[in-house]
């Protein structure tokens, strides 16, 4: 049941983690956004850095903001980064 | 009506997006502009310029659909949201909202809807450079606090037009 | 603080106004402006122009005490008021507005602080020529209505800055 | 102790009374600006058809609004017009 998802970070959780995107498979059991950070966090010191404080964190999916506890379901990509500062 | 949202690098000439909308129609009453400037410092210090990122496709979506959703709630005739991207030197303009109505109240109130939104939910973030460094902006509660005002009922906030 | 006020025949270039209050200063992070435009018809029958009257000196000495009075509420930097009088035709500009401050919600309220005391205190008097001849534009309650709302407290009409 | 006292109108008030100002003695028993509107409007027909509905004229002492129930005193120049409506 893994899919293949598109991942984008913005801003000091880009620069935290290294990178703008990458393509990740789903792993089993994970199926929420909020679950996908915690799983993220663990994949090395530059994810732990950037979801040190989950709770600041923002989410996209497809390009539309979501709670953590929201299914990733069929998502194409999740966005994640801080508080919006445009304006 | 005539909607017009971009997110660009090059600076926008405020002039010419009124005359855009507001040019040739006899129905356009009410004209009113909102522009966010770069500030030369931030919490007294001074700072070397701003970096404005943002989530390309995202960003220009959901500005197209909070404009679509001010056209809704009021009666504009016209709208346009412009929003720079990339280094921004003190002094120069960062965004712009225009919005075009037969009357006063409604060109006010979208104007403030609109920029009330840029402000918390729009995708973008702001990295300011100091002379020791860069720093990413942090959000303010006040601003959601001001984005909350329009969730409650219909929008209006007073009881005249 | 800059403040400018002026009561002319001649248009006026909104971006000209906008740039003599914010060029060259750091601390301006905020620009409003309302725009007062001549529509082409008013309760549905067409007009050929509108022609404006005011009280010469009361006008002028009136507008500058409420600038002075919107920058005693608000921490504005610059505040610019043009009315025209004389003959105005649909689609040309009546009056602006342009405040400045550091921040949008001192901008934009005292923007509508300053258009609401011009809709219904400032000594003006509007005409519209139509086909069969001239009449004098009646004051709106709704107008009477919005500028009451500035003097129940601080005029202050939201929790949030 | 009369006084002599520019008058202005504007608008409709100008209309119908056909000149924009003039100079009057305010007579003796004149006291408030309402009640120099109700001596106004018996000079003549232009001026009964001015202040007609004395309700809906504003007035305005040395430039500064006033009510109809406020004294001339030493006023020099009081105005008579219609409801505003700039902006």
């Amino acid at each position: 049941m893994s899919h293949t998802l598109k991942l984008r970070y913005f801003a000091w959780v880009r620069e935290r983690i290294g990178k703008p995107e990458e393509d990740i498979e789903v792993p089993a059991g994970i199926a929420t956004v909020g679950e996908l950070m915690t799983w993220l966090s663990k994949r090395g010191e530059e994810y732990a850095y950037a979801f040190e404080n989950p709770k600041v964190i923002r989410a996209a999916i497809d390009r539309a903001h979501v709670k953590p506890h929201m299914p990733i379901g069929a998502a194409k990509e999740i966005a994640f980064f801080p508080p919006m500062t445009g304006g | 009506m005539k909607t017009t949202v971009r997110i660009q690098h090059e600076p926008f000439d405020l002039a010419a997006e009124v005359a855009a909308l507001t040019r040739g129609r006899g129905d356009a009453g009410a004209v009113v502009t909102f522009t966010g400037i770069c500030r030369g410092e931030e919490n007294g210090t001074p700072i070397a310029a701003l970096t404005l990122e943002h989530y390309p496709g995202m960003a220009e979506e959901e500005i197209e659909s909070h404009v679509a959703e001010a056209a809704s709630r009021w009666p504009l005739l016209g709208a346009t949201v412009i929003h720079r991207v990339g280094r921004i030197a003190p002094g120069e303009d960062i965004m712009m909202v225009v919005t075009v109505s037969a009357h006063r109240a409604a060109a006010f109130e979208a104007a403030e809807f609109l920029m009330d939104y840029l402000k918390t939910r729009a995708p973008f973030w702001k990295q300011v450079e100091k002379a020791d460094g860069k720093i990413w902006v942090e959000a303010k509660t006040q601003d959601d606090v001001a984005a909350g005002r329009w969730t409650a009922s219909s929008g209006k906030r007073h009881a005249a037009e």
